[in-house]
């Protein structure tokens, strides 16, 4: 595969490590959240087969972590973001 | 119609004309007591188990594509009890006594060929953890032997093992582990179901399920509904979708695990062979082929088909091992998708919709579970309760930190 | 022995003469045959024996769809099986033999099983054998395993190298005939890099197995000219003997060039084939089509061969492969043989045209709406038996026959991302379906356009839709395009014999018919129940006879019978060539600490951890056993000093204002709080609670850290503080840059330690300068910067210092050398480990992924007044049980009695049954301090059990110790020593 | 300074020069090397500190050649920076002095064993060991790439000429690679 790098463009997918779902982005606060929200947090998974966002860490490459929008089904990828964009969109900060 | 050795002379002096077919296309019933979702191995095993073993009627098995097409269909045809874990081993225990006494039951030979299945050992560490698993495995009732490196090499004298990177140390082996021919399996257990009345239907894809007041009531599918009492659902490869349809969200990712065969060769490789160094495994075929694998190829995937960086890892994994293989060809490809759970390990329970029973999660080790499984599950749907091989493998354990993580590996579906 | 079949004509060198053998016989060929064609002309047919029935076999084709015709090539650790005949380039000294036969192929004991065929029907394995039950592993099995297989594998490691590689294009084109040549030329004079792949060793595809002109010259030489003109183009790579073998994600093209194999060895250092993962922005597949034959009683016999491969033979090898020839076809194709044939001066007896309106051939039999139905010659076709449209039955002696069936567009690789064919009933045959790779487009005859003008059309008009490109394209030259004339015929119907579908694997029509008397009538049955396709050629000739007769039986359509789709690789690949250099010594590259070079010298015994090689231990002179010098080495540790090289532990350089914060949210345990000049052991969880590594993290200044991982999980850690800085918590400000290779890094412990160290340290390291936990930048030798840690693994008064890495070989002998006074040793990872776990510390054995802090008897450092990785669901019930495993140690009460790591715990008395289980021996040593074996290990509630006596098991050994339970700290438990 | 005498990454008192046909492998051991990167926000502090104190801070996939000093980007708001050994031993502090806290500065020299190649023109070689597109890439491209399994940096300084930075425990393995593919290949 080739994942089309934000920074660096085409890449092969040999460079990356995959984690998984790009929802392990919304870590809840250990703080405020209990074991259920950190449960559903870390083992609960969509696991599409279509269109699916996902954590590619460019190992081999720029230690970037990337959220790439990816089809499990045809392998298409059809978007590719940096994953600390994604976070911070999310309201993710410190 | 059984089969027997004088069936088959028979047959071959009378033109093979009296040969019937292995089983039924029964048009769909309006309901049954039972519909199992799925008709790869663990469903009809569970279909069978279910009509023969706990005295079960009215069964329906439906399948979307062809008898036996997920993955038992396009597994590496490997069977075992070596596990760790005490949540797993009596388990896969128990599937091995049923694979040793198999054929006979369904009166299909599916090759059940217990020659012997080696882990090879590189480090002390690694003979340690063997130790353990070996030691657990005699506790649960399996067999295990702890073999030297001369007694590795004396078994294959054609290993690397002057010249390796990891050298190899002696290995872990199960005598009683081997292989089954795959297809027949799913075949025996199909005939065997069939026989006993359950209607087998192919091309019957399950399009959502009728759920009333938090009790099933029957499945949506591409030949109309279907009602039912109690449905199991036992998809290989499709467990999140069709899960999907009960509103349900699993602990389980979709992976994609290549397999390889070779062209056939004359006997080279007696048992089952792991080298868990280089990521590989090698068995050799009654045809001739070495039937090997190595590691998924690590991204969420319902393709059904890998790329090159695997493929060429597990080649590197067999040339580091039998340096003899280089001009030995690589036949075919395949790609299975593995349900890959969050601790490696499977689930086999109720779920929060009444009559609505789960199975799934299998990861890459469903083969050698098929009549364990079939028969755990079988026992549920019977009984409502789980049968004891099978406590361990409830959705629940996640939310109370009782996972099976038999490699240690934590959360993360692709590392298991 | 002469060139008996050799005749006029085709592109070999008959200038030159190569000698070669076939099952120890001497023949001779030329340059530019295969060793089929040479076979051939040497008037030799029987090349093989098929996989069941050891049938006497022929070559049927001239290509690598050749099912029949393999053979063991070469000999010793060369020796490679299953080699097609019909695609093996001759060379000077050849050496085949024949094989799957004994004692030989034209007398092959073997053969037996053709004369039980009515016993071995397909699956007849599944209904029989199962009886007494242990017969089949002990009697019947064997039994077919011995008779298995095809070629036999060599036990030598093969001796030659193979390479990969990766290349780039805008197209890469997949064959070499017209279409592809057209193809590449519109890319390559558009100044487009093109790749231009063919498997054969002469391009042109079936324009040199043809006669037709191409333009003003003979297609092979049109072929030629355009080549030459691709060679001058710089944009153009052009690669003969390249198979592309598979369409992967995202145009990634896998392809196998053979380099070598046309020769007896590769040139010195060169490779024997090279894998090249080809990254091409657009592909054509160029790939043509394959001829078919049709199934008839008897059609495998030797000299049975498809028509065209006949033609090619004839063509483009000047060989025959008999003398009386006959065809039999149902479309035009089929004629061309003849009209070839005849003009080559081969006596065509009869073309035999299953349809009622074929051309005729002035001074050839036709045999109009007639069929072959049988033929005869037990190992080569001696005649045929024809049945005219009459009815009547007439037997002609011919040794050679032509068969057409119709031509299969080669879709392998359009159909490897699972795009399924179509059905074409134009031409009778599947063309490629919807949704195959992205970015492939297919031309030419593998897209079902089968005239040599549709194919330099199509070819062109490919690359210019693929590239599109704007402006002038290559005129097209005159040549033919006839159409495409075929009425189907899959199988002749007749009789009680044996019609073969899947010639390898011994697959006929009878089969086909009992799948579908069996219920085994969807595509994937049939192939899985009679395994028709799943020969060395994967049913490239086959697979879709064995489907129309499916078709027929069940009374479907073709279409609606469905088709297999073919996966990679398009033919099979040597797992050598997919392996490359990565073997031997070299499947992993090794990493070498600073040390390496004083260890090597000084004889030490090295492991493999990971990629490392570490010091296990150093001997001395007349230590013959492992455990002489790892006691020797503890016991100088703990008398004086030891130094032991750690660089493999990683290091992490964490710096940022937020430097702090962010370790108190990835480790268990509270960094923000930790002073500069200090450090601090860090537990680090996973999420979901897990131990999952742990190091001495150092505070070199307000917003500078300095982590420390476990060998093992250096990168994963690395990796993990990566996803924690970018995607948890992505504005804190932290910077993160591994330093492990940057630092030769040494452990110095023992009682000497300080004073070994103050000898090469520049400054003040008292205990008053620099106190236990201590850390700092420092200088040695006179100026050298160095960073030192006081930090123990050993139990005994330690550091750990570091220099740059290049300095790290001196440094340690200059340790050596200025602490003489003190006998410094140089100790290994086993007196390393025997220290540790006399002191209790947790490593490889405990951190197994499985464990928790509380397992570990950490628990208390798992704080809960601040966020971390893993704090929450650490506290989950089956995580915090009171009954849960603990880490506790273990000695023999016996002291002379041995332990193993891996037993488990019993109560005396118990049964060694899964239920007594209490748990298992992490790690295990000898411990020269307390004069027996000890050990660490996780029993369950082992924190209230320490005192207890138990027992432990090795069933594997039929050990049955009895141990005592001891506190994990064996050895100075109150730290007196690392204080000191 | 010191005493101590240093080993190259090969195990050698000076560095390795290695021709094989075409291609001459230099070893260099002359090149200090430090990582420089951004503190958060401070990008635009940093480059200004750069520019007055010579650090060129190439962009994304680049390399700029200076005196004396020369980067090379390796990720976002990350640059290694290189200068000659013999006078810039001390690079990570002479960075941190001239940089400020505008940056987090980190000593790389030893981490690495760093490789010229040499030849009229390296197309081929590297085809055979890594994934760039070598041809196509122009002058100046530094990328992180993967070679035998080992992770390195390479600068594409000319058709034929390329710096590669391998991991130093591994100078080996990495040249051994190096020597096997140019026998290959030449």
């Amino acid at each position: 595969m080739i994942i089309h790098h934000p920074i660096l463009g085409p890449r092969d997918a040999q460079e990356f490590v995959y984690l998984g779902d790009a929802s392990l982005i919304d870590r809840p606060d250990g703080m405020t959240a209990g074991i259920e929200a950190f449960h559903d947090y870390l083992y609960q998974r969509s696991n599409p087969a279509g269109e699916h966002r996902e954590l590619w860490y460019h190992e081999q490459g720029d230690r970037s972590w990337l959220v790439v929008t990816r089809n499990t089904v045809t392998h298409e990828i059809t978007k590719v973001e940096l994953a600390r964009d994604v976070a911070r969109a999310k309201g993710r900060s410190k | 119609m059984r089969y027997s050795g004088f069936r088959v002379i028979a047959e071959a002096l009378t033109g093979h004309n009296g040969w019937k077919p292995v089983w039924r296309d029964p048009t769909p019933q309006a309901d049954y007591d039972y519909i199992i979702i799925g008709g790869g191995g663990h469903g009809l095993a569970t279909a069978y188990y279910l009509a023969k073993e706990f005295g079960q009627a009215r069964i329906a098995v439906l399948e979307k594509g062809y008898l036996g097409g997920g993955n038992v269909g396009r597994n590496t045809t490997i069977i075992r009890s070596n596990y760790l874990l005490d949540g797993n081993e009596p388990f896969y225990e128990f599937s091995l006594k049923l694979w040793e006494g198999l054929e006979q039951d369904f009166n299909y030979n599916a090759m059940v060929s217990q020659r012997g299945i080696i882990n090879l050992i590189h480090t002390d560490a690694q003979r340690d953890a063997f130790t353990r698993r070996g030691n657990g495995m005699i506790m649960h009732g399996a067999d295990a032997r702890l073999l030297s490196r001369d007694e590795v090499r004396a078994m294959y004298p054609w290993l690397n093992f002057d010249n390796a990177r990891f050298p190899i140390k002696g290995a872990l082996m199960q005598p009683r582990g081997g292989t089954v021919r795959h297809d027949a399996v799913a075949w025996g257990y199909a005939r065997g179901a069939d026989m006993r009345g359950v209607d087998l239907i192919q091309n019957c894809e399950v399009t959502g399920m009728r759920i009333e007041n938090g009790r099933i009531r029957g499945v949506e599918t591409t030949r109309g509904f279907i009602g039912a009492k109690k449905v199991g659902v036992a998809v290989a490869g499709s467990s999140s979708k069709v899960m999907a349809h009960a509103g349900m969200r699993l602990p389980m990712e979709s992976h994609v695990l290549q397999a390889f065969v070779s062209e056939g060769l004359k006997p080279v490789i007696e048992g089952v062979m792991t080298f868990g160094a280089g990521h590989f495994y090698v068995s050799q075929s009654d045809k001739g082929g070495l039937v090997f694998g190595g590691d998924i190829d690590g991204y969420n995937s319902y393709a059904q088909r890998g790329n090159l960086p695997v493929i060429e890892d597990v080649a590197e994994g067999g040339m580091a091992l039998m340096p003899a293989i280089g001009r030995v060809r690589l036949l075919r490809t395949w790609g299975g998708i593995m349900d890959m759970s969050m601790d490696g390990s499977p689930i086999i329970d109720k779920t929060g919709i009444e009559g609505l029973y789960f199975n799934g999660g299998w990861c890459y080790g469903g083969f050698k579970a098929t009549p364990a499984s079939g028969w755990a599950f079988a026992h549920l749907l019977a009984k409502d309760e789980p049968h004891k091989t099978a406590t361990a493998y409830r959705f629940d354990r996640f939310l109370k930190g009782l996972m099976i993580d038999e490699k240690g590996q934590g959360a993360q579906p692709n590392l298991h | 022995m002469t060139q008996s079949h050799r005749i006029a004509g085709g592109q070999i060198d008959r200038t030159k003469t190569l000698r070669f053998t076939f099952d120890g016989v001497r023949y001779q060929g030329h340059p530019g045959d295969t060793l089929a064609s040479a076979l051939l002309a040497n008037g030799v047919r029987l090349m093989g024996r098929s996989f069941k029935y050891h049938r006497p076999r022929g070559p049927i084709s001239a290509g690598s769809e050749e099912p029949n015709a393999l053979v063991e090539l070469r000999t010793g650790g060369r020796q490679e099986p299953n080699t097609r005949a019909t695609v093996t380039e001759l060379y000077d000294g050849l050496e085949a033999n024949s094989q799957n036969r004994w004692p030989s192929l034209r007398f092959d004991a073997m053969g037996i099983n053709d004369k039980l065929s009515t016993f071995f029907a397909a699956g007849f394995y599944y209904k029989t054998f199962m009886w007494p039950k242990s017969f089949w592993e002990k009697l019947y099995e064997p039994i077919i395993r011995r008779a298995a297989g095809l070629g036999s594998v060599t036990r030598e490691e093969d001796p030659d190298a193979y390479d990969k590689g990766f290349l780039h294009c805008d197209l890469l084109v997949i064959g070499a005939g017209p279409t592809g040549l057209m193809a590449a030329l519109t890319a390559g004079r558009a100044g487009k890099r093109v790749i231009l792949a063919d498997e054969d060793f002469r391009l042109g595809g079936r324009l040199n197995a043809e006669t037709f002109s191409v333009g003003q010259t003979s297609g092979a030489d049109w072929a030629a000219a355009t080549v030459a003109e691709l060679a001058t183009l710089p944009n153009v790579r052009l690669m003969t003997r390249t198979t592309v073998i598979g369409a992967f994600d995202h145009g990634i093209y896998g392809a196998v060039e053979r380099v070598s194999d046309h020769l007896a060895v590769p040139a010195q250092g060169k490779p024997r084939q090279v894998l090249w993962r080809i990254y091409a922005g657009k592909a054509i597949l160029a790939a043509g089509a394959t001829e078919r034959p049709v199934a008839f009683e008897n059609n495998d016999r030797p000299g049975i061969l498809l028509a065209g491969a006949l033609r090619a033979y004839a063509n483009r090898w000047g060989a025959k492969a008999g003398e009386r020839l006959a065809v039999f076809t149902n479309n035009d194709d089929g004629i061309r043989t003849a009209l070839d044939l005849q003009a080559k001066g081969v006596d065509v007896v009869a073309v035999i045209d299953s349809r009622e309106g074929g051309d005729l051939i002035p001074g050839v039999r036709h045999l109009r709406g007639a069929e072959v139905i049988d033929s005869s010659g037990k190992l080569g076709l001696k005649s045929i038996t024809v049945r005219q449209a009459n009815g009547r039955s007439e037997t002609i002696a011919v040794d050679a026959l032509g068969v057409s069936g119709g031509w299969n567009p080669n879709v392998n690789i359009h159909s490897h991302h699972r795009s399924r064919p179509i059905y074409d009933p134009a031409i009778a045959a599947f063309v490629p379906g919807q949704d195959g790779p992205p970015g492939l487009l297919v031309a030419g005859a593998a897209a079902g356009a089968f005239s040599t003008h549709a194919a330099l059309r199509t070819g062109r008009d490919a690359a210019i839709a693929a590239l599109e490109l704007i402006g002038a394209a290559p005129d097209l030259p005159e040549t033919e395009d006839a159409p495409t004339r075929v009425t189907p015929l899959w199988h002749v119907a007749h009789g009680k014999g044996r019609a073969w579908i899947d010639q390898q694997n011994d697959v006929t029509v009878k089969d086909v018919k009992l799948a579908h008397q069996e219920n085994f009538t969807s595509v994937e049955h049939l192939k899985r129940y009679t395994t028709l396709g799943m020969a060395t050629d994967q049913g490239k000739t086959g697979n879709v006879i064995g489907l129309a007769v499916m078709a027929e039986l069940t009374g479907r359509s073709i279409p609606e019978t469905g088709t297999t789709i073919y996966r990679p690789p398009y033919t099979p690949v040597a797992l050598g060539t997919l392996a490359g250099r990565s073997r031997g010594k070299k499947f992993k590259p090794f990493r070498l600490t600073p040390s390496h070079h004083w260890a090597k010298e000084h004889g030490a015994i090295f492991v493999e951890v990971g990629n490392w090689l570490r010091t296990q231990w150093v001997p001395k002179a007349g230590e013959t056993e492992w455990r002489q010098s790892v006691d020797r080495e503890v016991l100088a540790t703990r008398k004086s000093v030891g130094i032991c090289d750690v660089t493999t532990l990683g290091k992490i350089d964490i710096q940022g204002t937020d430097a702090g914060a962010f370790l108190d949210r990835v480790y268990a345990n509270t960094f923000s709080s930790l002073a500069v000049g200090k450090c601090r052991y860090g537990l680090m969880l996973r999420e979901d609670g897990m131990v999952f590594d742990d190091g001495t993290t150092a505070r070199m200044g307000t917003n500078e850290y300095v982590m420390t991982t476990t060998t093992a999980n250096a990168v994963t850690v690395f990796r993990h503080l990566e996803f924690c800085r970018q995607c948890l918590w992505p504005d804190m400000d932290v910077q993160l840059i591994s330093t492990t290779e940057a630092w030769a890094q040494f452990s110095v412990a023992g009682p000497n330690a300080r004073k070994l160290l103050e000898k090469v340290v520049d400054q003040d390291i008292s205990d008053a300068a620099f106190p236990y936990m201590g850390a700092g930048n420092v200088t040695v030798c006179g100026g050298l910067r160095a960073r030192l840690f006081r930090i123990s693994f050993s139990g005994e008064l330690a550091y750990e210092i570091a220099v740059p890495t290049r300095y790290g070989d001196a440094l340690l002998r200059e340790m050596l050398a200025k602490g003489a006074e003190f006998d410094p040793i140089v100790y290994g990872t086993e007196a390393l480990g025997v220290m540790r776990i006399e002191k209790g510390h947790v490593a490889g054995g405990e951190l197994n992924g499985q464990s928790t802090a509380l397992n570990m008897g950490l628990g208390k450092m798992v704080s809960k007044k601040k966020d971390a990785i893993g704090m929450v669901l650490s506290q989950r019930e089956g995580m915090t049980a009171e009954t849960g495993y603990r880490l506790v140690g273990v000695k023999p009460v016996d002291p002379q009695a041995k332990l193993t790591a891996g037993s488990h715990f019993l109560e005396k008395g118990a049964a060694p049954v899964a239920a007594n289980d209490g748990g298992w021996l992490t790690s295990k040593v000898y411990s020269p301090h307390l004069g027996c074996d000890i050990a660490l290990g996780y029993l369950k509630a082992g924190d209230k059990k320490i005192g207890q006596r138990m027992r432990i098991v090795n069933l594997l050994a039929g050990l049955d110790t009895e141990v005592e339970i001891i506190s994990p700290h064996m050895f100075d438990p109150e730290g007196e020593r690392l204080r000191g | 300074m010191a005493s101590l005498q240093a080993l190259t990454a090969l195990g050698a008192r000076g560095p390795a020069v290695v021709e094989i046909g075409p291609l001459r492998i230099t070893e260099r051991a002359d090149l200090a090397l430090a990582s420089v990167a951004a503190r958060r926000g401070r990008f635009t502090d940093l480059a200004a500190a750069a520019q007055s104190a010579g650090v060129p801070l190439p962009e994304a996939a680049g390399y700029q050649a200076g005196a004396p000093y020369s980067a090379f980007w390796t990720a976002p708001d990350m640059w290694f920076v290189e200068a000659p050994f013999a006078s810039h031993e001390l690079i990570a502090g002479l960075l941190k002095a001239a940089l400020g806290d505008a940056a987090s500065v980190t000593e790389q020299t030893d981490a690495w064993v760093a490789f010229d190649l040499a030849a009229a023109d390296l197309t081929p070689l590297l085809e055979r060991l890594c994934n760039v597109d070598f041809r196509s890439v122009p002058k100046g491209y530094a990328t992180r790439t993967v070679m035998e399994h080992l992770g390195v940096y390479l600068v594409k300084l000319d058709q034929g000429a390329v710096r590669l930075y391998g991991p130093r425990s591994s100078a080996q393995s990495l040249l051994h690679a190096l020597e096997v593919a140019a026998a290959s290949v030449w």
